[in-house]
């Protein structure tokens, strides 16, 4: 039993964390988003040249052959910089078809994508699809089956959280994915697991950011972390934080290396409860702590406030997951 | 006790209810935000009816309403859905000229603020001055007939649309209680060296500014009370109208339409378990706002402090109402986004006009002793 | 609009309590509690005397002819001392012979219970009967009908807050009441809403108690209310408080004068649920916040949870009038 | 990362596992209260097979055993419903002796801890001194070869089992530090001068006591450490086994035993939901009591202040147990009744062993430097 990242993924977190550090951060990110398409082609090329889009693709194609563990690593620190190009959806929908599609669509599309030429799409329907508008194909997941689809119109639009989604008229049935059962549903864990991860890294920012406003804001002659109330309300967001981190080690893990999907299936159900939770608790605690600072754009807070929002109901809300752990 | 209206009370809000239903226009209902026009527009509807200030003496335009009745009109107000009455000159300043204004200050700002002419804004927060609203900085100089401003206001709700705005300003930075040194300042925001900033909110809408003040010059007629005294005029300020600021109006019209808007959410028992809660909490919340107003009937004593639990409770029922809304919805609707927006802009109501923290420590030292 | 007590409602209220503050006091209670029986006969003398067994009956049966704001004003202050004699049951089984009996009935048992003379118990079932032991007759609210019963035997213990009750075994199927319906919904509601004012008394005692504690226990050199985060927890225990109260005046009064039955019990629902939520904040917080003397039986606020504790699962938990509520 | 045991610690948990099921006495498993008789059978069973103090150094009878072996084993012990060790003699005495005490001391109480022969409670809460331990007022004064004790304590859990108690005293009131005139001192509870009054709990049992010194003759060599150095065995044993407060496997026993206990109430979504949240709640404490035992295994250091979230939600989960067994019984039945006084006697967990009050200030200083 460990909670280490072994050696190389260790490596590939330092190595996205000091590129965000350097090219990523809030003033780089809000270039970003005053584009009109609102992210940056290059930032998906740098992506491509870490590797971080081949990294769940087989050597075959390019790839690193990572798991959701080492997925874990990339997009938590994804979610602390709040990354607004939609990177796991297409990592998502290439390991849909890496692990459900025939010879000729993988050869056709994840080396492609390893390559950061190709940009995916996932999609459970037609409406508010992440990743669409600068997707060449889009995965979707539709009454039990996943179709490959590269025929497509997308309204464009961006989501509360600042990324590129889309409206999505399909044409045509596209080609059948995933002949074999539970595929569908192993993707849609690794999805669930891994916005788990990322909300991880946006309450860890939420957390240090607060706390660090509380040691420096002064009210009152001194500063607002020596009033009781508040400093028991931060210990709460800190465990809250604590114990969210560990449910999304957990759901990464399983994902992983479970004995059994419904093994699987329950402890993502069971991250997602409690992540949704944390994320609510400490975003709202997070803004009420900074006062006025803390609703305006101009602090990331307000930003990591609208991600934790979107990411507590992305791939099942609390209540659908409260529904399937119970039923596992 | 009975916890019914009386027939006089019924009939007065038969006769707002009515009236509402006849002088609203449709395109001003229910909007999540009102342009300058439209809130000017409902203003001078009101005005015309004499409804605009009912808290106001008789001489200047009040209605002579009891309690109960600004009650039942301000909660017909909100559950029908009316554009928001800016509380700024009727609410705010207008009270404080009433009791501390020369009778030229009177005459010239009370007209103009019941009848729509002058918007105004609020100038008390600074950067360095949340909840400790007397450590403000804002300087203003003596310099003959005029006060000469230098500073910086923030969080000024509206200021884009304002034409005046009444400040605390320090007038004696010397003074070793720091509330000694303020005076109330009213400043016309065409005044040459102000300069507005746009703060934008995490909702993505301008409703805030920052203020700046570089050189102004304000003609010391302006001053509203003595110099110096202006924590005096901001105390007064505070207790006056702590009343009915739980939002009960509005809360029941959200309620009302998110059981409207989604049916089928109502046979979902989480869904509708939260949803009965909080239905729940506002009931009691209107019942406790009355038993309020029937102490102040019966001891004719003003409002205690335990009113601020009226802000507490309501400004978290109107955010639990909004995160209900988003809750409803499909995530992946576009159409979510304006109930994740709303949801966002609602977090605020917390945090402004005293954040729930200052509410409960005033009920901890006022009312409990703590 | 009024939320006064009347004018004899207040001179009820204020003989009551001053009898309480006088004869039953936490020591008295105390030695009531050490008789084999549990209950005072005397006590119950002093009720009648004050005329609290025949308030709700008619004058025709020596009673006063009160509502349930009247009662609303004894149970409060019952409520407030933790009352063991099951003075509510007795009055719910007199209202329902009142409402549903024949005169005959009335005439043999009504009189004789605003004397005092005789007790009665109110029953939804065979098990664990409030008052059975010193019941001499017992209604029994069963499978939507009423009946009256005389003859039956009682196995007695005490209830988590001392009250005297027992399982019962009912001999014969006893006399049917209230052929007219909604009788039993009737007498279900105003018992419920009378343990709403039964509950807003102990909620008083437990906050005034708490914030007594407050500011007198010191630690580390002054009183422990001088903490903020204890300051704020006081506050909200304040605030549940007083919006339980205002639910508690609305059952009873819609009980006495609502438009339709669905309107009382719409009303009686949320009372229950406001009542029984803030019971459970307010009980546990006190004893929280009194450390380890809030767990002795030396303290009255102990025995104010158990009594919290027990009220809030009378006349339906918190979930089955959830499910009413949003049934009407 | 790898959130499994290895081979070597899963074949561990089995011998443990299948142990305990060949040696725990039926009719020892799973009560509410047990009888001293009781306590010490199973003391002196896990004794006789070398586990009953795993921590201890291996000369004294400590199995050597890796800190995540510890935390099966307790994990197993709390799974299978034994009776507790109750830890004032393994725990809390016998690490003192190891680390202060003489080598007289450690002779002459070790052993008889560790074969149950002596019962220990523990002196440190007097009615004036809660959470501020460093206001206690129990005198001890030297007096020849004797220290003579008054004073007394309060919340003496099983103080009315007991052989010793070691306590806290006050040999210096003249210091201006208060922490530096306390002493630690070993009576014996059988010492003139003793006397005990019950405490009842409002479950209506009697598990804490008071113990007043009237008087009381000491032998000098019982104190341990040097005089008026007590704050410091004190503290040294507040740091000693703060892993592992979370009652995990009591937890998930107790989570196991509703589930079968009311299977209809798992179809009840309001009531299941509720159950649902507490058993993830534990599912993530397990996790990160484990996080935490890798921090120490990967970077040597003793648990820091952080490690007090253990016990805050492990209480808060203990809690919420006892009240869903509670919730989930009907109301009016007799049987009801062990269940409602389970949950009033939970109420405890979080007031004692350093309130959860206390445990958020812990980690708002130490770890959060606020």
């Amino acid at each position: 039993m460990n909670f280490d990242y072994n050696e190389e993924q260790q490596l590939l977190a330092d190595s996205v964390r000091r590129y965000l550090q350097k090219d990523y951060d809030f003033e780089a990110r809000k270039k970003i988003l005053a584009t009109p398409q609102g992210w940056s082609e290059r930032v998906w090329a740098n992506f491509a040249e870490m590797g971080l889009t081949g990294l769940p693709l087989s050597p075959d194609y390019g790839g690193f052959g990572g798991g959701a563990v080492d997925l874990m690593s990339v997009v938590e620190a994804f979610g602390e910089a709040l990354v607004v190009e939609p990177y796991l959806p297409s990592m998502l929908a290439a390991a849909a078809i890496a692990k459900g599609g025939t010879q000729e669509q993988k050869q056709a599309i994840l080396p492609a994508v390893a390559q950061g030429r190709m940009r995916l799409a996932f999609a459970t329907g037609e409406r508010g699809v992440i990743g669409a508008p600068l997707a060449q194909r889009i995965v979707l997941a539709r009454d039990g089956r996943l179709t490959l689809h590269d025929k497509f119109n997308v309204a464009a639009y961006r989501t509360v959280d600042d990324l590129a989604a889309g409206d999505v008229a399909f044409q045509g049935k596209g080609e059948p994915l995933g002949a074999a059962g539970g595929v569908l549903e192993e993707v849609l864990d690794l999805g669930a697991a891994l916005s788990c991860a990322e909300a991880v890294g946006a309450l860890k920012f939420a957390c240090d950011t607060t706390l660090e406003y509380l040691k420096t804001r002064k009210q009152f002659g001194v500063p607002i972390g020596a009033f009781q109330a508040l400093q028991h309300r931060m210990v709460d967001m800190f465990i809250s934080y604590e114990q969210a981190r560990s449910m999304a080690c957990l759901a990464c893990s399983k994902v992983d290396q479970a004995g059994s999907a419904q093994d699987r299936a329950r402890s993502v159900s069971a991250a997602k409860i409690r992540i949704a939770d944390a994320a609510r608790h400490v975003s709202q605690e997070a803004v009420q702590l900074h006062g006025g600072m803390g609703m305006t754009e101009e602090l990331k807070v307000s930003h990591t406030f609208r991600r934790l929002t979107a990411l507590a109901r992305r791939f099942g809300d609390v209540d659908e997951h409260l529904e399937r752990f119970a039923s596992l | 006790m009975d916890l019914n209206y009386s027939p006089e009370e019924l009939a007065f809000r038969d006769e707002v209810r009515s009236w509402l239903a006849a002088n609203l226009p449709q395109e001003l209902k229910d909007k999540a935000h009102y342009s300058k026009e439209e809130l000017m527009r409902w203003h001078r509807i009101l005005a015309a009816k004499g409804w605009v200030a009912p808290a106001w003496p008789k001489d200047w335009g009040g209605t002579g309403w009891s309690a109960v009745q600004r009650y039942i009109y301000e909660e017909e107000l909100g559950y029908a859905g009316t554009p928001p009455i800016i509380p700024f000159g009727i609410n705010m300043c207008a009270p404080v000229l009433i009791a501390f204004g020369t009778d030229a200050q009177k005459k010239r700002f009370l007209p103009r603020i019941y009848n729509g002419e002058d918007f105004w804004c609020q100038g008390y927060s600074e950067p360095g001055s949340g909840s400790d609203l007397a450590s403000l900085k804002t300087k203003a100089v003596k310099e003959g007939a005029h006060y000469v401003v230098n500073g910086q206001k923030i969080w000024t709700t509206l200021a884009h649309y304002a034409d005046w705005i009444f400040c605390l300003v320090r007038t004696d930075p010397t003074v070793e209680k720091r509330q000694e040194g303020i005076s109330f300042l009213l400043i016309d925001m065409k005044s040459l060296g102000i300069t507005l900033r746009p703060l934008m909110l995490m909702d993505g809408a301008h409703h805030v500014n920052e203020v700046f003040f570089d050189d102004v010059k304000v003609p010391a007629d302006n001053l509203v009370h003595k110099e110096n005294q202006g924590w005096t005029v901001a105390k007064y300020l505070l207790g006056y109208e702590r009343m009915n600021t739980g939002r009960i109006g509005e809360s029941k019209r959200e309620l009302r339409k998110l059981k409207e808007r989604f049916p089928e959410k109502m046979k979902d028992v989480r869904w509708r378990d939260r949803l009965s809660r909080v239905e729940v909490e506002l009931m009691a919340l209107e019942i406790t706002n009355l038993r309020f107003l029937d102490r102040m009937r019966r001891t004719g004593q003003p409002p205690g402090a335990d009113v601020s639990m009226l802000k507490i409770k309501g400004t978290e029922i109107q955010q639990a109402l909004t995160e209900l809304a988003m809750q409803a919805a499909d995530p992946n609707a576009r159409e979510t986004q304006a109930l994740e927006r709303r949801y966002l802009d609602m977090r605020k109501t917390t945090i402004y006009a005293g954040s729930n923290e200052i509410q409960r420590n005033i009920i901890a030292k006022m009312t409990l002793g703590l």
